[in-house]
């Protein structure tokens, strides 16, 4: 087989960072390519190399035997590289057909011909077995149907390289199948995949042959994944082996009740829901992306309301219009899966960002607020958290992904919240992080709060919770008590959601 | 600080080519422009830091002191309450841009572009666009006020007002959720902060300092003029965003500089000074006025791609 | 006027060494400085006076426009032309009432200056106020407006920004010239706030759209307004609707000979700069105000002196200049004996 | 047939539309003149002029940033327009060539400088608004021009009925600027980019052209609304262009653009120019005291915005 895409001693530089120091990457026609590497080890710029954002330093990029030079994206959609990026890409207003055909609107006497945009996006749809009519405007659509969407945008310019990075984040267990259906049947056409994912198992499912980086440099180079299993994988990507969280046992008190809810409804379109969480519990709301799980936690925290039903906060009823009420009332904190748009001020330093919960109770006369005392109640917790930050006055968006994560869990416990809610807490963390930030949410419970854990990751949840409920369409479809077994558990949950599908 | 070294080599040049311009009569009139732009500056700071705009500075500040000059002409309130009740006004009238700007959920470029037209309008109506020329001569001699025999009053009361708005921004609880809100609104309101608060007491605090601003230049004017800021208020804007912007405030919220907008008024008005002084033919210093801005925000803008650049080195 | 690309720096530091020592004796110390509210083509004649008063006199006369029209840009500018040396000036008021607290402060700084053009309101530091008494000027456009309408009928006044002081005496003059007529001419309505083209060519035509059958006499007392509406008129071919204007804009000469216009009232403004120069040199030189001079009392000042107003139609609008020239020649002839005392 | 009228219903146009309507029967109703052929030809002039600045400004917002120097640049190439036909004697066409060039000119300066530094054009164009201004008032020295030839004035004068025949100027701006933006790639690369620009980086639109672009469509919009003044009021003020900046921005947004970038609505502009037209001719023809026109104004435009938005979170209620 041929190399259709030939990486040769690739260097990068950032100022301070070295991105990429020598790496090699060889992706042959008709072969499904996984790239792997922890968060940093290069993958994303490697990537944006290929895709025209970035220009090496140093080496040398070959498609289909010709070096090529990448000033722009534009400059690599030419050469026949097209992309799925992991960040949205869409354009909200625009129909889903003008976005899939964005690239490359047929036109007429100068004009859009719309018909023709909407004909050629219907035929991708089609074969992605996405069910949305081509004129139908993006920001209608479900999170998963977007992502489809964005993998029917790169698929379009029908390339003879493709680079799919996190294809599958948010779309459904089926959707994935016809996905990985489409991707094998073009390598069999002689198509060239790149496939980037941080589920392994799919890895292992989809791909044919893994380049692994770490620090910049490979680990191994297009190695075919027939030859090696999971655990080698692993200790390529984070230089030994896996770590495996070190979780002891956590008993609690059955009757300290922090959070019930009773059949309640919510203004997003909750209905009937009700669950119990005792203190000292990690209670998993486990489900599909879209299943209501992020929009139960924020209407408890009163960014929408509860329209029906009772809540009880440690066993009396309470009714919360908004989220200062629910912090220094109730004592709820939440853990946004968005940490960039919802969790963290990425301008604001380290020590803001932690006490941006404990101002108000910091504060003496005037809401004078003295900065030893900020630094004396946010000082511990970088410390307990281990926190990688030169100083508090670091500026949070210079931080690494799972200290970024560090520092929003770490401003929960500043507040000295009795309840929170955890909302995908590791996605697009590295494993070493993730690890830690495991054994952090289990100590947390053990040390008495109360824990709503909202994952999409079944390995954290079985890991992790105590009781796991599946949602699925803004409804609690079924209960399964965790024994920490990841087989009979996944099957257990699916089938939940299998039943609600068939219903 | 990039501002305060072109600050310096400006000041050496005008001082040089032209010794007007270093004279204690210069130098007073200088740093009584400077004092007044200032806080002008800071009234529209306080809004951006929340990624807003106020556009209805001007008309605010004007409202307010016609408010204060009426008190004082008409109704005889001792100067120091009647500049409070003028304070107190203008606050009222950022307050009433902060409610609208919530609730009805545009952003506040809109509405204070409709609000300018209204304070301003209202002002004409109740006003009858009279100005009050009597006011007493402990307010009026609040625009003499000399210190040193050059420096005029209005810049230590700026600098004053500058030293309470970066205590009140970095060492005060409600500063600070002002600066989260306006860095991230979801992330701040997932915070336990109540954001539309901190937006209505931005646009409050502006419409104060508008007052402010407004009550120095009708001491200055020695009266409390309906014309003070031109046509709905429309001539303050160029100071009023010139002064933070060139300070390094972003415009998308949460990063303030106060130290930054004294600085950018300063500059602003050394450079028409020194310009003025210069005697470019006077029709083309409009033009110059525009070509130093731009470049000076070029400079600043390169000056901190380097700054970058070298810390990430480090 | 001409454009400096900078003066050579030698020059301009002896200058204002020279200027720096005050109240010098020598005859030629005298710097003056001709300041309009804003750039605005009324004031091009000042920069001709100007020049001629330098030239007459033996004197420094410079005419320095500030970049816009606003009381605080004027006032800086009048600031940095003290701190530039000059020693007198000669300042058209941003605000009849905001200017004086600057005229002030260049009197404590032993700096004489003078209203041109348009009064400050008293009390003011301003030596005296030479130029046109904005009220008498719009009360007499107006009854000429009246005369030409045959004593009777409705009428418009259109005018400029609300804010400056002087629209309102325009508006309370047209009202009591119209008053005076007992009910016979009634002011229908009144449109302010139209200083800029466009807005104003819209409102203007609003209401000849709306009123203009209506109407039988319109007086503008602003540039823009009378600009506009002369041009309108013209467009319309509308001759039965009279119109008196204000100022020499050469639309609204050219529409007075073609008979889409009455007449405007002219004001002097060569003859302001020309002879204000020359008084504030006199006063430099030690003469002072007389307190019994021939002052006229206005509704903003009681030292007032007429520049000249005249009423001008299609009999004189060919030689308007002569008629300008005149007075001004008439008011140099006794200004030094009338007004001022000199040892 | 019903989906039609369904569509139409939440178009984002159709409050205006039904405001539009009342308020003109309401005024035809109040002031019988209001419908009179000179009155429909006085506010089809003020709309042909409007409703350029207001696209010029328009352009801009689609991309998500400000330009606060479309009146300065109208007046530039207002005077430039005037100025070389009455100094250099140029002929018409050239003149009028020679101010689109210009004005090309200075929306590629602002274009190119607000993309290469990176800096907000909303404080690129605050300094350029200066320096257009500036060369304004420095050519001028604040003189008009007044030896506009006559064919200029005829067309600024001329009508047919109630139609001006400048208004041919506006609505082939109008058809132009619609087709783009709904019909042409450059169009749907401008939105794109106002909405999402570092998606339409990485769909392979050439971010900095479309920025550049853009600025330049707006400069040359502005400038043929600053030639239209000239022709219009028959001479070349140098105050041209001084108040254009509040209507360039409420139009758009009253029409529904989003300040963010990213949506525009051709048809809601023009019909938020009607509506800011209306308002101030409904303050000549009842006559309202010259006291209270500034208060009336802001406070319709901000009950339009206020209706616009109400409309706008009850359809998305509904959707």
């Amino acid at each position: 087989m041929t190399a259709v895409l030939e990486v040769r001693g690739a260097e990068k530089s950032f100022p301070g960072v070295k991105a990429l120091d020598g790496v090699d990457f060889v992706l042959r026609a008709g072969e499904i390519h996984a790239l792997l590497g922890e968060n940093g080890a290069g993958k994303s710029t490697l990537i944006k190399i290929l895709t025209g954002i970035h220009e090496p330093d140093r080496g040398e990029v070959r498609v289909f035997g010709q070096a090529v030079h990448f000033a722009n994206a534009r400059a690599a959609i030419e050469a026949g590289i097209s992309a799925v990026h992991q960040e949205r890409n869409l354009i909200p207003r625009m129909s889903v057909a003008e976005n899939i055909m964005l690239e490359n609107l047929p036109q007429r006497l100068g004009f859009v011909d719309y018909a023709e945009v909407n004909r050629q996006a219907l035929l991708w749809l089609e074969r992605l077995g996405l069910e949305v009519a081509p004129e139908r405007a993006v920001r209608t659509l479900s999170v998963a149907q977007m992502q489809l969407v964005e993998i029917a945008k790169a698929l379009v310019l029908e390339a003879k390289i493709l680079l799919m990075d996190e294809p599958t984040a948010s779309i459904t267990p089926h959707e994935t199948d016809v996905l990985f259906g489409l991707l094998r049947q073009l390598r069999d056409q002689g198509a060239a995949i790149v496939f980037v994912s941080h589920k392994l198992e799919e890895v292992f499912a989809l791909c044919d042959t893994v380049t692994v980086l770490r620090d910049g440099r490979n680990a191994c180079h297009a190695v075919p994944l027939a030859e090696i299993d999971r655990a080698a994988v692993v200790k390529f990507m984070i230089g030994r082996e896996e770590r495996v969280a070190k979780l002891g046992t956590k008993p609690f008190d059955a009757t300290a009740t922090a959070l019930r809810l009773e059949d309640v409804a919510t203004s997003f379109g909750h209905a009937g829901v009700s669950l119990e969480l005792r203190r000292g519990e990690i209670l998993g709301l486990y489900g599909l992306v879209g299943a209501g799980r992020s929009e139960l936690a924020k209407a408890l925290l009163g960014v929408g309301h509860v329209t029906g039903g009772r809540v009880e906060v440690a066993g009396k009823e309470a009714s919360i219009p908004d989220v200062t009420t629910a912090l220094h009332r109730y004592r709820i904190g939440y853990i946004s899966e968005d940490r960039k748009a919802e969790g963290l001020i990425l301008i604001h330093d380290v020590a803001s960002n932690i006490g941006v919960t404990i101002w108000r109770r910091l504060a003496g006369m005037l809401g004078w607020l003295a900065e030893g005392r900020v630094r004396r109640a946010v000082a511990p917790l970088v410390d307990k958290l281990q926190v990688r930050t030169p100083s508090l006055r670091q500026r949070v968006g210079n931080l690494s992904g799972g200290n970024q994560q560090k520092v929003s869990v770490a401003k929960w416990l500043a507040a000295e919240v009795d309840i929170l809610i955890v909302d995908e807490p590791t996605v697009g963390i590295d494993i070493k992080t993730k690890t830690d930030l495991h054994e952090l949410i289990w100590q947390l419970a053990k040390d008495g709060k109360a824990i709503l854990l909202i994952s999409s990751d079944m390995p954290e949840m079985v890991a992790l919770a105590d009781r796991i409920l599946v949602m699925g369409g803004f409804r609690v479809l079924g209960e399964v008590l965790n024994d920490h077994d990841y087989g009979r558990m996944s099957r257990a949950i699916m089938a939940h959601i299998h039943e609600a599908e068939a219903a | 600080m990039g501002l305060a070294l072109l600050i310096v080599v400006l000041v050496a040049i005008f001082a040089t080519v032209n010794p007007g311009f270093a004279s204690p009569f210069n130098l007073f009139s200088l740093t009584r422009v400077m004092g007044i732009d200032m806080v002008i500056g800071f009234s529209m700071m306080v809004v951006l830091v929340t990624g807003g705009l106020n556009l209805a500075v001007g008309s605010i500040g004007v409202a307010a002191v016609m408010v204060g000059g009426w008190a004082m002409q008409v109704q005889g309130v001792p100067v120091l309450p009647a500049m409070a009740m003028a304070v107190a006004f203008g606050a009222f009238l950022g307050w009433i841009n902060g409610q609208l700007t919530v609730r009805i959920g545009v952003h506040s470029f809109i509405v204070t572009l409709a609000t300018m037209s209204i304070f301003f309008g209202a002002m004409i109506v109740l006003t009858k666009a009279e100005s009050f020329n009597a006011l007493p001569g402990a307010f009026v001699d609040l625009g003499r006020l000399r210190y040193w025999g050059f420096v005029s009053g209005m810049l230590p009361a700026a600098l004053i007002v500058g030293v309470g708005l970066w205590l009140f921004f970095n060492r005060t609880s409600l500063g600070r959720e002002i600066l989260a809100a306006g860095a991230n609104l979801e992330a701040a309101r997932l915070s336990g902060i109540r954001v539309e608060r901190t937006i209505v007491v931005a646009h409050a605090m502006s419409g104060g300092l508008a007052a402010l601003a407004g009550l120095m230049l009708a001491a200055r004017n020695g009266a409390a003029l309906p014309s003070m800021a031109g046509h709905i208020g429309m001539s303050w804007l160029l100071p009023a965003f010139l002064a933070p912007v060139l300070g390094g405030t972003l415009l998308t919220g949460g990063v303030i500089s106060v130290v930054g907008t004294a600085l950018g008024a300063a500059m602003v008005t050394i450079i028409t000074n020194g310009l003025l002084q210069l005697q470019v033919g006077e029709f083309w210093v409009q033009m110059f006025l525009g070509l130093i801005l731009l470049a000076a925000v070029l400079l600043d803008r390169l000056r901190g791609v380097m700054a970058e650049r070298r810390r990430q080195v480090r | 006027m001409s454009v400096r690309w900078g003066l050579p720096v030698v020059a301009v530091m002896g200058l204002v060494a020279q200027g720096l020592v005050a109240g010098g004796a020598l005859a030629s110390d005298t710097r003056v400085a001709l300041v309009p509210g804003g750039p605005h083509p009324y004031f091009a004649a000042w920069a001709d006076a100007a020049a001629a008063a330098a030239a007459d006199f033996d004197i420094e006369a410079e005419y320095r426009v500030p970049s816009a029209w606003e009381l605080s840009r004027q006032n800086e500018m009048i600031e940095s032309l003290v701190a530039q040396g000059f020693n007198a000036m000669l300042v058209f008021p941003g605000d009849a009432v905001g200017t004086n607290s600057t005229l002030q402060e260049l009197a404590d700084f032993g700096v004489p200056s003078a209203a041109l053009a348009g009064c400050t309101v008293d009390p003011s530091a301003a030596s005296f106020c030479l130029g046109t008494d904005v009220a008498r000027s719009a009360y007499l456009g107006t009854q000429e407006l009246i005369e030409a309408l045959g004593g009777s009928g409705k009428i418009a006044h259109f005018t400029g920004f609300l804010v400056d002081p002087n629209t309102q005496l325009r508006i309370e003059a047209v009202q009591r010239a119209a008053d005076e007529t007992g009910g016979a001419v009634e002011v229908i309505q009144v449109i302010a706030d139209i200083d800029a083209p466009e807005p104003a060519d819209e409102k203007i035509n609003a209401f000849l759209a709306a009123r203009g059958a209506e109407v039988d006499g319109i007086v503008t007392t602003a540039w823009v307004p009378a600009v506009v509406a002369a041009t309108s008129l013209r467009n319309l071919g509308d001759q039965r609707i009279k119109m008196v204007g204000i100022d020499h804009d050469e639309v609204v000469l050219q529409a007075i000979a073609d008979g889409f216009v009455h007449g405007t009232m002219l004001q002097n403004p060569y003859g302001q700069g020309y002879i204000g120069s020359y008084a504030m040199d006199l006063i430099r030189q030690g003469c002072a105000v007389k307190d019994d001079a021939p002052w006229l009392e206005t509704a903003q000042t009681a030292r007032f002196i007429d520049s000249g107003t005249a009423f001008v139609d299609a009999a004189q609008v060919a030689d308007y200049q002569a008629a300008m020239v005149a007075v001004t020649e008439e008011i140099m002839a006794t200004f030094k004996d009338d007004y001022l005392a000199c040892n | 047939m019903t989906d039609r009228l369904r569509a139409l219903a939440l178009a984002d146009w159709f409050g205006l539309l039904v405001v539009v309507l009342v308020a003109g029967a309401l005024l035809a109703f109040l002031q019988p003149a209001f419908l009179s052929t000179y009155n429909i030809y006085v506010l089809l002039l003020s709309f042909s002029l409007w409703v350029l600045v207001a696209l010029a400004q328009m352009v801009i917002i689609a991309i998500g940033q400000m330009n606060l120097s479309v009146g300065a640049i109208g007046g530039l190439v207002a005077i430039t327009f005037a100025g070389t036909m009455e100094v250099w004697g140029l002929p018409i066409p050239l003149a009028v060539l020679l101010g689109l060039v210009l004005a090309a000119l200075c929306g590629l300066f602002n274009g190119v400088v607000t993309h290469v530094s990176g800096i907000s054009a909303f404080i690129i164009t605050l300094a350029t608004l200066s320096i257009f201004k500036g060369i304004n008032i420095g050519i001028t020295e604040a003189q008009p021009f007044y030896a506009i030839p006559d064919a200029v004035k005829a067309f600024g004068a001329a009508r047919l009925g109630g139609v001006p025949y400048m208004l041919v100027v506006p609505a082939l701006a109008i058809v132009g600027v619609w087709l783009l933006f709904n019909r042409m790639v450059l169009g749907r690369q401008i939105l794109a980019v106002g909405a999402n620009r570092h998606a339409a980086e990485l769909s392979g639109i050439r971010v900095g052209r479309v920025v550049v672009i853009a600025h330049v469509l707006s400069a040359v919009l502005a400038a043929t609304a600053g030639m239209l003044a000239v022709a219009r009021l028959q001479l070349g003020q140098p105050t041209i262009g001084d108040d254009w900046l509040i209507l360039s921005f409420a139009a758009p947004v009253i029409g529904g653009a989003i300040l963010a970038g990213g949506h525009v609505s051709v048809i809601g502009t023009c019909l938020g120019v009607v509506i800011v037209t209306l308002i101030n001719n409904a303050l000549v023809l009842l006559g309202i005291d010259p006291f209270f026109v500034q208060l009336l104004l802001g406070a319709l435009i901000l009950a339009a915005v206020m209706l616009n938005r109400w409309r706008e979170r009850r359809r998305e209620a509904l959707a």
